[in-house]
């Protein structure tokens, strides 16, 4: 058991409980977590960026080896050719940059109109294709196939197409505008409005599985980190953190009374 | 595809020039989280408390992180008019300088220049759990009267919601991403679910291009729902052996 | 003004329809620069704007601190833990390899090979590395470090590699503090199901029984309920209703014990098999709600998310939404 | 009697949201400590993930992919687990890519938890090619030229230097894609840039909460099964005879369900009970 491994232990079940300590409510333990979680996850995601992003993707393509700028002495070799349009987010990043001083503000709306470019570009035909077209073409059900049975509660059956077929529609009808929801236009979005409901019921049952393995998977480092071998470590952490709370909340009733 | 896509624009402009001849605006039913956002701002003028307005955690590479910061431009108008504390802490640096820029550009117009701090909205940190830590820790702190969620949102979508709903305060979200609409739907006052996020901004702005954008939407729906009832009739024929092709393999979708 | 204004919104105009275009038109420079280059240019710009973001954190906790507002303690708690982060990222490479042993700082490196000969101490030429010895510890850590015994990991590579400091961190601070935030969501899922799921309309009931029957159907302590149970629960609970409804007790009663009977008979005859009628048997009747009625409800929505992000996206190529550029 | 019942039932039902955060935390911690284990039964999606790869012809070059973070380890981590065992037990070429930073950290330790059992050597049994930025692009990327994405693998060599990857050009080299997603960039990304447009048979094993939204391409048959969360990852271990860390966790799982659903219940009890109290002095 390296030091480095115990110190880490430590830390790690330290930030564990103060994160906890927040479902009681809000403590000096949990700022003090998600103060250190900021700071960290800040410059954490700085390194992380600089060097997987602008080190190997922005100089390695501006200076690679032997390329035309090598003369400058940088040389980043990442097997990229050299590439002159890379100047340009180099630009536009410099320019966001600038935009922290008070005058030059504006400087960030060409990266921005960049960003929101591509957002439109690549990410609309993507949905046309896979949310629009290919659920059209899911939607499309067979109501007379060969060996289809009338009920089958898994797998294809006249039934349940006729269920999709209504209720894909009428939630979709739910989502029209241009209409004002009374009547059997009404009705009908009522029915899809069930649909949606039904919908939403599956999908909070599914969260709440997801939501308990992951408190299964901390529970477990807890205990792991609980063992002799790293001292007692959760033991120790978790009677400190509650005697400091209990006293906390006592001296905090006191000061009020 | 690209017939597909012809033929969505052409929709659109279609409308959009019928919007020109009549100078009223095309009908829009209501949407009852959109009128929510007025009351919510006028309750938290009462109380004196700030609105705390989050854009989603994703960047503007996302359509969704652009419609909230369109919605917070109208937002901004409100808090300009009613005077109202905006807090709007934000996880992506780009977003930050567009949501300043929406902010400042509403605060001009309603002739309040002197309300906007540049520091309203003020940038967190990218990653995700720590961003939604830190504005857990705001909401306990500074306990805002109205907190609006319109954005792409991930699974820290209920911690916001769940906090919100503790200290008591009024909450819209508005989001596209499908797996987090049932936990604003459950826990929140007021969703605007998928379409209805995207047309936000259009009915805030009252603008007839915007608008028409809509109304094309909805003729898009209804052709939708034609090709599906066609395609299953035809189906149907086709298994009965009536007809000899069936109209979705055929069109090859 | 331009600057300022027209070139943002020809920014938009022209890499908007260029990468829409990008999936029709199969020119080759379109098709590599909307693949590859577009998003790589927006990651690069991303990459810079997070510095700007942390400028924007630490000018903010820096007032805090100063001013001394409330809260300021921690804001110092964390401007350190920026800058301890920071420096690991940016400053320290973080992982020297001796063979395969992986040290943190290089004098660790250093000292795991160089061995002091005790016994040759007198004839101070004490310091050995493998079999050559040396006077001072100078010598043998140039030694070592021309021989590249010690081989450092290379800036860049430090943040991804197993064993460096980088990778301390995020295994020791960064990870534990995310999963134990994600965790939290078991909690408040708890609280938010027992708070929303109540039967206030038919929506909110469809929502509850939804929830409820994929919750116990899908763990393996539904599938020991029986069907026969679930039927004797359907005929209690809509007695229940009727009772709350009607309020007359005899009704009540006999139906609720026709029930009981109707489905006791059925049971007798068929034998009780655990999982017939289907309809009843939870784990398969979960399967059949998010297989259909789920599938309706989330096609739709699918679709008008889709239809939704299109129409949007076109209005801003085409320049009909312009105010996240402040005009 | 049944006045105090009715009024404790009401109690209950307005209980202190900390009541329920206790309950929640016993319900997974007392299973952990006594691990108790509970009767799985694979569902149809897991069955079918199941014969999906069963079907791919033996050592063939599959396409694994790491797209989620310590985070949502519990979940997907076993399903990864699995699939590295049932591919290598099925002599596939293993390709490892990454579209989480953090993803890089997580193949390296499914590697190491199976590499003994199978005595794997890099570069003969599997490639680790490692993290990329981008989400998307790099799926777009791949499907074109994998070579315009990544030039060194994640040890830093040359791809061209890989003997392993000189037949491959592009996804349809492949004839299996897998991705371990918990989010973006993930399954959705995979299907709409990888499976769709190339062909190649594929499938995603995902968090539980993402279930619903991948669940129309499982029927229109983009996806080949699913392995849907904790459940689904369970199921697959015992499909796979690779007794893990999922199937330990479905216990503690239905501890905790059974008390939310108890609780449920109890608020409509109580809501029930409320309302009929007010009506009666309403009246």
């Amino acid at each position: 058991m390296t030091l480095s491994a115990m110190i880490g232990a430590w830390i790690a079940v330290f930030l564990t409980l103060s994160i906890f300590s927040y479902l009681y409510k809000d403590n000096p333990f949990y700022k003090i977590a998600e103060h250190v979680f900021v700071g960290v996850s800040a410059a954490y995601v700085a390194a992380i960026s600089f060097w997987t992003q602008i080190y190997p993707n922005l100089l390695g393509r501006l200076f690679p080896k032997d390329g035309p700028l090598s003369f400058t002495g940088l040389e980043f070799d990442f097997n990229h050719s050299f590439n002159i349009l890379y100047v340009f987010p180099l630009l536009l990043g410099l320019m966001m940059i600038l935009s922290v001083f008070q005058k030059f503000n504006w400087m960030a709306r060409w990266g921005i109109a960049y960003t929101v470019a591509i957002a439109a570009g690549l990410k609309a035909f993507g949905y046309l294709n896979s949310n629009v077209l290919n659920q059209v073409s899911a939607s499309v059900v067979s109501l007379f196939g060969e060996n289809l049975p009338f009920f089958n509660i898994s797998g294809d059956s006249v039934f349940n197409n006729i269920v999709l077929l209504l209720g894909t529609i009428s939630s979709l009808m739910y989502f029209y505008f241009s209409k004002e929801q009374r009547g059997n236009f009404g009705k009908l979005t009522r029915v899809g409005i069930y649909f949606l409901m039904i919908s939403f019921g599956a999908s909070f049952g599914f969260a709440v599985m997801g939501r308990i393995s992951l408190l299964v998977g901390r529970f477990r480092e807890l205990i792991a980190y609980s063992e002799p071998s790293y001292n007692y470590s959760t033991i120790w952490l978790l009677f400190l953190i509650i005697a400091f709370l209990f006293y906390h909340s006592i001296r905090e009733k006191e000061s009020n009374t | 595809m690209f017939v597909l896509t012809l033929s969505v624009i052409f929709i659109m402009l279609y409308e959009i020039r019928l919007t020109k001849f009549t100078d009223k605006l095309p009908f829009l039913r209501s949407i009852p989280g959109l009128k929510a956002i007025e009351e919510a701002v006028g309750r938290s003028t009462e109380m004196g408390k700030p609105i705390l307005f989050v854009p989603g955690i994703m960047d503007m590479n996302e359509v969704e992180t652009v419609a909230g910061v369109v919605v917070l431009g109208h937002v901004a108008n409100m808090t300009a008019k009613y005077e109202t504390e905006l807090d709007v802490p934000v996880a992506r640096a780009i977003v930050m300088q567009a949501a300043r820029q929406v902010s400042k550009e509403a605060y001009l117009t309603q002739g309040r220049p002197e309300l906007y701090n540049e520091d309203m909205v003020h940038y967190i940190t990218d990653d995700q759990f720590a961003y939604a830590a830190a504005v857990n820790g705001i909401m306990q702190r500074d306990e805002p009267a109205a907190c609006l969620y319109m954005g792409k949102f991930f699974a820290e979508s209920l911690l916001f919601a769940e906090t919100g709903n503790s200290i008591g305060a009024i909450q819209i979200a508005g989001t596209g991403s499908q797996t987090q609409i049932p936990f604003f739907v459950t826990a929140c006052d007021y969703t605007l679910m998928g379409e209805e996020f995207f047309a936000a901004s259009a009915y805030l702005s009252q603008e007839a291009d915007l608008i028409a954008g809509i109304t094309a939407q909805d003729l898009i729906k209804v052709i939708l729902v034609i090709v599906i009832l066609f395609g299953t009739v035809s189906r149907a024929l086709f298994d009965l052996g009536l007809v000899s092709f069936d109209f979705i393999t055929l069109i090859g979708i | 003004m331009i600057l300022k204004r027209y070139i943002p919104i020809a920014i938009v105009a022209i890499f908007g329809s260029l990468t829409l275009s990008a999936w029709f038109i199969d020119n080759e420079t379109i098709e590599t620069f909307a693949n590859d280059d577009a998003t790589q240019f927006f990651d690069i710009i991303a990459a810079f704007a997070v510095f700007l973001g942390a400028l924007n954190l630490l000018k903010l906790q820096f007032i805090k601190f100063i001013k001394k507002q409330k809260g300021w303690q921690y804001s110092a708690i964390s401007i350190l833990s920026f800058f301890f982060a920071f420096i690991i990222g940016f400053f320290i490479r973080g992982a020297y390899f001796v063979d395969d042993k992986v040290f943190f700082t290089q004098e660790a490196a250093l000292e795991s090979i160089i061995i002091l000969d005790v016994s040759k101490e007198q004839q101070e030429e004490p310091y050995k590395v493998q079999e050559n010895s040396f006077k001072n510890l100078s010598d043998a850590k140039d030694f070592a470090i021309k021989q590249n015994l010690i081989t450092p990991v290379d800036w860049g590579a430090h943040v991804q590699k197993n064993g460096s400091l980088f990778q301390w961190m995020f295994k020791y601070i960064f990870s534990p503090l995310s999963a134990t935030m994600f965790a939290l969501l078991a909690f408040f899922v708890a609280s938010a199901s027992f708070r929303a799921f109540r039967a206030r309309n038919f929506e909110a009931s469809l929502l509850l029984l939804a929830g409820i029957i994929i919750m116990i159907g899908r763990v393996p302590a539904g599938g020991l309920i029986s069907s026969w149970m679930v039927m004797y629960l359907i005929v209690l609970v809509s007695g229940l209703y009727i009772h709350y409804l009607k309020k007359k007790n005899n009704v009540t009663i006999i139906f609720t014990l026709a029930g009981f009977i109707l489905v006791t008979i059925a049971g007798m005859i068929t034998g009780w098999p655990i999982d017939k009628p289907s309809i009843f048997y939870l784990p398969l009747l979960q399967e059949w709600i998010y297989l259909v009625p789920n599938a309706a409800g989330s096609t739709a929505i699918l679709m008008g998310i889709g239809l939704g992000i299109v129409v949007t996206s076109l209005r801003y190529i085409f320049g009909l939404e312009k105010s996240y550029l402040g005009e | 009697m049944i006045r105090n019942l009715e009024n404790l039932i009401i109690k209950i039902g307005d209980v202190d949201r900390r009541v329920i955060f206790v309950l929640i935390g016993l319900a997974v911690l007392i299973p952990l400590l006594t691990p108790v284990s509970l009767p799985i039964r694979e569902t149809p999606t897991t069955v079918k993930f199941y014969e999906g790869i069963e079907e791919i012809p033996k050592g063939s070059k599959v396409l694994v992919s790491f797209d989620y973070g310590p985070s949502t380890r519990p979940e997907i981590h076993p399903m990864n687990v699995a699939v590295l065992r049932h591919m290598l037990r099925n002599e596939h070429k293993v390709y490892i890519s990454c579209l989480w930073p953090d993803g890089i950290y997580m193949a390296l330790d499914a590697l190491e938890d199976i590499s003994d059992e199978f005595s794997l050597k890099e570069y003969e049994d599997y490639v680790l090619l490692g993290y990329r930025p981008g989400a998307e692009a790099v799926i777009k990327g791949l499907a074109s030229d994998l070579r315009k994405v990544y030039t060194v693998d994640a040890n830093g060599k040359f791809i061209d230097d890989i003997e392993m990857m000189n037949n491959v050009k592009n996804l349809n080299d492949f004839a299996y894609i897998y991705s371990g997603s918990a989010g973006y960039p993930g399954t959705f990304e995979w299907v709409k840039y990888g499976g769709d447009p190339t062909g190649v048979r594929m499938s995603s094993g995902t968090t539980s909460v993402q279930v619903n939204e991948v669940i129309p391409y499982v029927r229109s048959g983009q996806l080949i099964g699913l392995l849907a969360g904790m459940p689904g990852a369970a199921e697959y271990e015992k499909l796979v005879e690779s007794p893990g860390i999922a199937i330990k966790g479905m216990a503690a799982q239905s501890f905790a369900h059974i008390v939310i659903v108890v609780f449920i219940i109890f608020g409509n009890i109580a809501f029930f009970l409320k309302q009929k109290k007010e009506r009666k002095y309403s009246k």
